[in-house]
């Protein structure tokens, strides 16, 4: 192939492609906006009430039904613990006094399992994810820019053909 | 097929009938290694399986070297030195083999005594189907190499008649450009399991 | 000369021997290692021995047929001719059962194939639509079936009506691709070197190689069915497919060969296209079947290796324990389902765009006007191809795939409307104002303008994610891609074969049963697809052997029925209408149709060699109603020529 | 002109009363019972507004031409000779291009508000395996129905025993593929019913031979009588044993593959099973008694019954059940004469 013919075409695809991504971002993210789903939000507070009563319960070896096992942070959350027991409790660092809260933010992508005294197990999974980011938008947009991109060059060649000789002329001109 | 009939014009635009028809198959077949990646990508992550890394490092170094090999027995052949190309091609494919004894003979068999068998998880069953898959290519570029030997012993190619010689030596580099993609994802990328 | 001594017969005789020696051989490894060699109960013995003689079998029938023989010639240095010439003492149908490299022949190879894989299809959907017809499994459960595979000692019978009816169904849906295939290839093959010019393909042995290795990857499909069918659905999806009887592998290995035609096929469609045309002959002013041509080769060369590793992916795990997909042991189902469809969707291009080819061909013809927008079709197939190879997720909207890709995949699907659009909008621009005839293929090529548009504006329902969440897996789908595929495919491959018909066969075919094929399709198949929509909507899944009376649907589904034979009667009318047409109807001499094409400026039937001398360019393709030609058969030399 | 006034009025026409007579009058879609379905059907009813329209451009033309521009007899010249209309292939680029991007907008509005999270859901783990239903409620109660409160967001939890199945309550219009594969592979599906009744889960993946009866009653009530049913459903059962066998049969599904009638589903009636000789595919025969069930249950490939396929009924029953509630299921075997 010669390159004298492949470039202009090149050349008008990769520009219809930059404009292409640019729209795709922009649409994508208009999407993102409208789902929004666990992991595709902005960084909270979050907060988990012990019960009154937790602490006889777990003595028995039962679980709380309203106190989760597992948890899913995105990074930037932060875990208020508030205890209404009247036993003081344990969550890895955080020691909590009947009555009062502690807090805890989520720094890291991590997958942790806390030492944790109002679970029956003793532990707490939790798992620290990033919020959908830039790869996930990455990849939407590598998924819809192609497309669009080549639905629209094609078209623009029907509209306007390149002329391999023109373009040599203006090349030469310079 | 140095169909020495045919004129020379004819065989031209054969020629180049030819070249594009190879291209357009090492695409097609460009798909099925870039499928095996992502394969290797979806199920192992950035984990790997284990393996000799001293024996990987050199068989691909020889891989490589067969491809200058297969270069120059082509450049000779255009330049219609029959004998150096027998040479380098006899060369390549010995390489070759060798190669192929170092995957199939030595790392198989390595692996299996690990207990990377195929049906060992998901490692055991990709470190077998990308090498197999390569090794199936790289046995068909031998018998291929080894016919053009044969045939360019039998004086059946020339300087401008060739295109045996540079068909073999085309799908050869693919074949090689295709290990080297293949060797750091299965030998380099990630932590070793198992 | 008899018969059995064709090629195609020793490919039989070759493959039933081929098998026996590679089931030999698989014994053989496996007495070597140690293991248990044989046994005629034990499946999971049985199987590789099996798989082994299905391998070998399909490549001794390759052998034996002949179409290695000219590289193995080249293997030993020496050369070979790429024409013969026909042998004057063979009869001349020998050469349609033999390996030959003329593209007329090959094509014609391919065209007929294709109808005798459709009628088998169609059997097949017709076994099954009876049982349908009423709720209760009544039908695939009489003893009949059971006789048919050979009875209780079989270990790999049947196990009842629903069994059977999975097992019909997937070989419907696949037998009835593998004939959308065949006929694709029977189009590209047979026309585009007539269209541009050329005398040939531009590789004449891999052309014949590329039909034959059809015929082992058909047989191999059909015998699925003795070897405990499959039921899976022709998507094969594991973990069911790694559970599902013997034939599952067989149905993998035939569609493989079946690929492999395709993958070969289209190199040879790329390289005459790029390289063959007749000087003049721009890509802009190439007959536009041929650019719906190129662009469905783009498809098959690249995507088509997908579903092929996707099922030798699954035949590996099947065989050798290689956990791909299982995921209670760490595969990943989902995997399969993506290198799948990543064929599979595009695939449903390569079934439209030949036919879109055939209605942008036929319909400036027939209404004595230039085609609307030539470069907009051209583009338009293009970017059909091309976009098609960035949505196949679509199908996977429920499948539990990353979830949020839904997204983009959803805007991708529908973005294909688009140049489909275009299409449609340029074919009305096209009739409109013409002088409009309507003999049999003008009705086939405008039955599938309206066919294929109830299929496409099925599909944007389908395509949001939403919507999809109610339509997946019912008859809803069922009923969208029936009317894709017989818009895009059958419809216009009837149009084809009707309107070149006096061309490869020197007749003319009969005007009126012509046109009761015409209707009796037209009609039966959209109370049929009608109704398949309706009841999906309603609740009616798909893929089950008997249904739920409480939806209310039985009324439908015994017209579905109906209807469908209805389809099977009509096409098979157009059956006998060609073959006795062929044998005694009117000469048809010179330029029937009055078309600008080349083709049809040489006599009918096209001789052994399309053009003596090749033509120049020197117009547009369609411009009727001006005084010019598109070609001029008899150039003057060009200087220097 | 006048051919594109008249075109123009008739398309209209046609789009109205596609619309209006056929699309939105006919009963095409089940009754809506679930707040999921309104987006959802607000959605289809977009579609059908395109369809009717872009089905009626494309037809009227096309019939208008065949029947206006038809060749008149003896007339054996052209068609109006024009080559094309840039601007207009513009046009109808360009239109469907933006009517796409708001079909795909409405899409993906619509598909978040069928995945709205209430955080107070009511989680209910769904089993699928093959040919078979079982829910699992919060506090352990286990049923073969499904029964759920209305105007209750409920959290599905599902997964796969063995192969892909796909929950589908075409009332609830909703629809998601169950993988088999543990944690990794539990898909949720939610769904807020909003109108009591009785529907039926339909499985909508192949998956082998009996997919097409692998159906489930749902059934939604008021809170009230939900919590009345949920408290029956417990692992409980204090009545006799045989009455107690044919809980656990029902609830683990055995009738899906086993009848009491003499049919033969996929595996062996149990009618008259108990006592009798049961011919195995290894050529011996064994009495039907109280050993062998137990066997067939806790390793149902171990001992299997000539002309059935050993590796059909899953080997999970003996982690599932206990002792006693074996017990009561072949006192339930037992009393099938
Ligand atoms: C012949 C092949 C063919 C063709 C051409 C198409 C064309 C399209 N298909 Fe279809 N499809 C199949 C064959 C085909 N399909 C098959 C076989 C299956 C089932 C596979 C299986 O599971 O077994 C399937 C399944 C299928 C699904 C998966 C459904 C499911 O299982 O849940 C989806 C989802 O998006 C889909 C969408 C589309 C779309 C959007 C188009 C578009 O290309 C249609 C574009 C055309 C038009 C829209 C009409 C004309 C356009 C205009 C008049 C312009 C203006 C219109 C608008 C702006 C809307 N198809
Ligand atoms: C080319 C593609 C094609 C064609 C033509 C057809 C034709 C028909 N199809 Fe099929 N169908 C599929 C492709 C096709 N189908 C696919 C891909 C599936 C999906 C399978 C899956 O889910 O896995 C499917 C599934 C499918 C289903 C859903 C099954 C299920 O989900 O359980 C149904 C149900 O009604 C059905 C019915 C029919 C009927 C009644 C016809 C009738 O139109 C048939 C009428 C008969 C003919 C058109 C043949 C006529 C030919 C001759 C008479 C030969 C003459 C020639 C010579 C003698 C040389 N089909
Ligand atoms: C998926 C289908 C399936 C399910 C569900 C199933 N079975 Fe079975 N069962 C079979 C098949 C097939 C056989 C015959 C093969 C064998 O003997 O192992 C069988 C055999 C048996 C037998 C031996 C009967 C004989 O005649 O030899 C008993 C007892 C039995 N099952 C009990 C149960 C019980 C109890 C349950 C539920 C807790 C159950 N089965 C669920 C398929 C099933
Ligand atoms: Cu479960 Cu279909
Ligand atoms: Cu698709």
């Amino acid at each position: 192939m010669n390159k004298e013919i492949v470039w202009p075409y090149l050349k008008r695809f990769l520009i219809i492609l930059l404009v292409c991504s640019v729209l795709a971002g922009v649409g994508s993210e208009i999407a993102f906006r409208v789902q929004r789903n666990n992991i595709d939000r902005g960084p909270q507070d979050i907060e988990l009430i012990i019960p009154a009563g937790t602490a006889a319960k777990v003595a028995k070896g039962q679980a709380v039904p309203s106190l989760p096992e597992e948890m899913v942070f995105i990074i930037g959350d932060v875990l208020i613990v508030q205890n209404e027991d009247s036993e003081t409790h344990e969550l890895g660092p955080l020691l909590i006094p009947p009555g009062t809260s502690a807090s805890m933010p989520m720094k890291e992508v991590d997958n942790l399992a806390l030492g944790c005294s109002f679970q029956p197990s003793n532990y707490l999974g939790m798992e620290i994810k990033e919020a959908t980011t830039w790869e996930t938008r990455l990849l939407a947009i590598s998924f819809v820019a192609p497309p669009t991109a080549i639905i629209a060059f094609l078209y623009s060649l029907a509209i306007r053909g390149i002329d391999p000789n023109e373009e040599l002329a203006e090349e030469k001109k310079k | 097929m140095a169909a020495h009939e045919v004129p020379l014009k004819e065989y031209r635009a054969k020629l180049s009938n030819n070249r594009l028809g190879l291209w357009l198959f090492l695409l097609s077949d460009a798909f099925v290694f870039a499928a095996l990646l992502v394969t290797r990508f979806v199920l192992l992550g950035d984990t790997r399986p284990e393996l000799s890394q001293g024996l990987g490092l050199g068989i691909t170094a020889l891989l490589l070297v067969s491809s200058f090999f297969m270069n120059r027995a082509e450049t000779e052949m255009a330049h219609g030195n029959q004998k150096g190309f027998l040479k380098a091609i006899l060369i390549t494919f010995i390489l070759g083999l060798i190669f192929l004894v170092g995957v199939i003979g030595v790392e198989w068999q390595l692996a299996k005594s690990h207990g990377l068998t195929p049906d060992a998880g998901q490692a055991g069953a990709i470190f077998y189907v990308m090498t197999g898959f390569h090794a199936f290519h790289v046995i068909t570029g031998i018998l291929f190499i080894w016919i053009v030997y044969r045939n360019g012993k039998r004086g059946v190619y020339t300087a401008e008649r060739h295109w045996g010689v540079e068909a073999a030596a085309v799908y050869w580099h693919f074949v090689d450009v295709a290990w080297i993609f293949f060797y750091p994802a299965l030998y380099l990328m990630g932590t070793v399991i198992g | 000369m008899s018969f059995f001594k064709s090629g195609f017969m020793r490919g039989l005789i070759a493959q039933i021997i081929g098998t026996v020696l590679g089931m030999g051989l698989v014994v053989g490894i496996r007495a070597i290692l140690g293991l248990e060699a044989w046994s005629s109960t034990n499946l999971e013995i049985l199987e590789p021995i099996i798989v082994g003689g299905a391998l070998v079998g399909a490549l001794s029938f390759l052998i034996g047929v002949g179409v290695f023989s000219d590289w193995f010639k080249w293997t030993k240095g020496i050369s070979t001719v790429d024409h013969h010439d026909p042998d004057p003492e063979k009869p001349s149908w020998w050469r349609y059962f033999s390996v030959d490299f003329d593209h007329k022949i090959i094509g014609i190879q391919y065209g007929v194939t294709s109808l005798i894989v459709l009628g088998l299809g169609g059997v097949f959907a017709l076994l099954f639509r009876i049982e349908l017809s009423q709720a209760g499994i009544n039908f695939l459960n009489n003893g009949f079936f059971d006789l048919f595979f050979f009875g209780d000692t079989n270990p790999f019978r049947h196990s009842g009506g629903a069994d059977l009816y999975n097992s019909f169904m997937s070989l419907h849906g696949m037998v009835m691709i593998a004939a959308i295939l065949l006929g694709v290839g029977a189009m590209s093959n047979y026309l585009i070197p007539l269209l541009i010019g050329a005398n040939d393909m531009a590789f004449p042995r891999l052309n014949a190689f590329a039909y034959w290795v059809n015929v082992p990857g058909a047989i191999l499909l059909v015998s699925s069915l003795f070897l405990g069918g499959f039921d899976t659905g022709w998507t094969g999806y594991p973990p069911l497919s790694l559970r599902a009887p013997l034939g599952v592998q067989m149905f993998m290995m035939g569609v493989y060969l079946v690929g492999l035609s395709s993958i070969f096929g289209s190199i040879n469609v790329i390289v005459t296209v790029i390289k063959m045309r007749a000087p003049g002959m721009t890509m802009f002013k190439m007959p536009i079947f041929v650019w719906a041509a190129f662009a469905t080769a783009i498809i098959q060369l690249t995507a088509t290796q997908l579903i092929g590793l996707s099922f030798q992916l699954v035949m590996f795990q099947r065989l050798l324990g290689m956990n791909f997909f299982d995921s209670v042991t760490g595969g990943n189902p989902v995997l399969f389902q993506h290198l799948f469809w990543f064929y599979s969707h595009p695939a449903v291009y390569v079934f439209v765009l030949p036919g879109f080819g055939v209605i942008s061909e036929l319909l400036p013809v027939f209404s004595r006007k230039p085609l609307f927008g030539y470069k907009w079709i051209a583009f338009s197939s293009m970017g059909i191809a091309l976009v098609g190879f960035f949505v196949w997720a679509h199908h996977m909207f429920t499948s539990g795939m990353t979830a949020y890709l839904r997204v983009p995949f959803m805007y991708s699907t529908l973005l294909v409307a688009v140049p489909t659009g275009v299409k449609f909008f340029s074919w009305v621009g096209t009739v409109w104002k013409g002088k409009l005839r309507f003999p049999t293929p003008m009705l086939f090529a405008l039955g599938a303008v309206v066919v294929f548009l109830v299929g496409g504006v099925t599909g944007p329902p389908n395509g949001t994610v939403a919507t999809d969440l109610h339509l997946h897996d019912t008859y809803w789908v069922v009923g969208h891609f029936h009317n894709t595929i017989f818009g895009g495919f059958m419809f216009p491959l009837f149009a084809a074969i009707y309107f070149w018909f006096p061309k490869y066969t020197g007749k003319m075919y009969n005007e009126f049963w012509g046109k009761v094929h015409f209707w009796g399709m037209f009609i039966g198949f959209e109370i049929m697809s009608l109704s398949q929509m309706k009841i999906g909507l309603l609740g009616m899944r798909r893929r089950i052997a008997d249904y739920d009376p409480a939806l209310g649907i039985e009324n439908a589904q015994y017209w579905i029925t109906i209807a469908g034979f209805v389809v099977f009667f009509a096409v098979l009318i157009g059956a006998i209408n060609l073959i006795q047409s062929a044998r005694k109807g009117k000469i048809a001499e010179g330029n029937v149709w009055e078309s600008r094409s080349p083709e049809w400026q040489i006599p009918n039937p096209a001789p052994l060699i399309n053009y003596e001398k090749p033509f120049h360019v020197v117009g547009e393709p369609y411009d009727y109603g001006i005084e010019s030609d598109y070609v001029d058969m008899n150039p003057a030399p060009l200087v220097g020529e | 002109m006048i051919h594109f006034v008249v075109v123009g009025i008739l398309t209209l026409l046609s789009t109205y009363g596609l619309y209006m007579f056929v699309l939105t009058n006919e009963i095409l879609l089940p009754i809506q019972a679930s707040e999921q379905a309104i987006a959802i059907d607000n959605l289809f009813d977009l579609h059908w507004l395109l369809i009717s329209f872009f089905f009626s451009l494309i037809m009227v033309f096309l019939v208008y031409s065949i029947v206006v521009f038809r060749r008149r007899k003896g007339d054996e010249g052209a068609g109006e000779h024009f080559e094309g209309n840039t601007t207009l292939e513009i046009i109808w680029t360009i239109v469907p291009l933006i009517i796409v991007l708001f079909i795909a907008f409405r899409g993906s509005e619509a598909l978040a508000d069928v995945e709205r999270r209430d955080p107070n859901a009511y989680e209910v783990t769904v089993i699928a395996s093959q040919w078979n239903w079982q829910f699992e409620y919060p506090d352990g109660e286990t049923s073969s129905d499904l029964v759920l409160p209305k105007d209750t967001q409920i959290l599905l939890r599902m997964y796969s025993q063995d192969v892909i199945h796909s929950f589908w309550v075409p009332e609830f219009r909703v629809k998601q593929d169950i993988l088999p594969g543990g944690e990794e592979y539990i898909r949720e599906l939610r769904i807020t019913p909003n109108e009591l009744g009785d529907f039926k889960i339909r499985c909508a993946e192949l998956c082998g031979q009996l997919h097409y009866s692998m159906l489930a009653d749902v059934s939604v009530v008021t809170e009230s009588k939900f919590e009345v049913w949920l408290s029956e459903q417990s692992d409980i059962c204090e009545l006799d044993d045989i009455t107690c066998g044919n809980k656990w049969v029902e609830k683990n599904g055995c009738v899906a593959c086993h009848s009491l009638t003499g049919e033969v589903i996929v595996g062996p009636s149990w009618l008259g099973l108990y006592g009798s000789e049961v011919p195995l595919d290894d050529g011996t025969t064994v009495t039907a008694n109280e050993e062998y069930i137990r066997n067939s249950i806790l390793q149902p490939a171990s001992q299997v019954h000539e002309g059935f396929n050993g590796n059909l009924m899953p080997p999970s029953f003996g982690d599932t059940l206990s002792a006693e509630q074996i017990d009561q299921i072949i006192a339930f075997i037992q009393s099938i004469k």
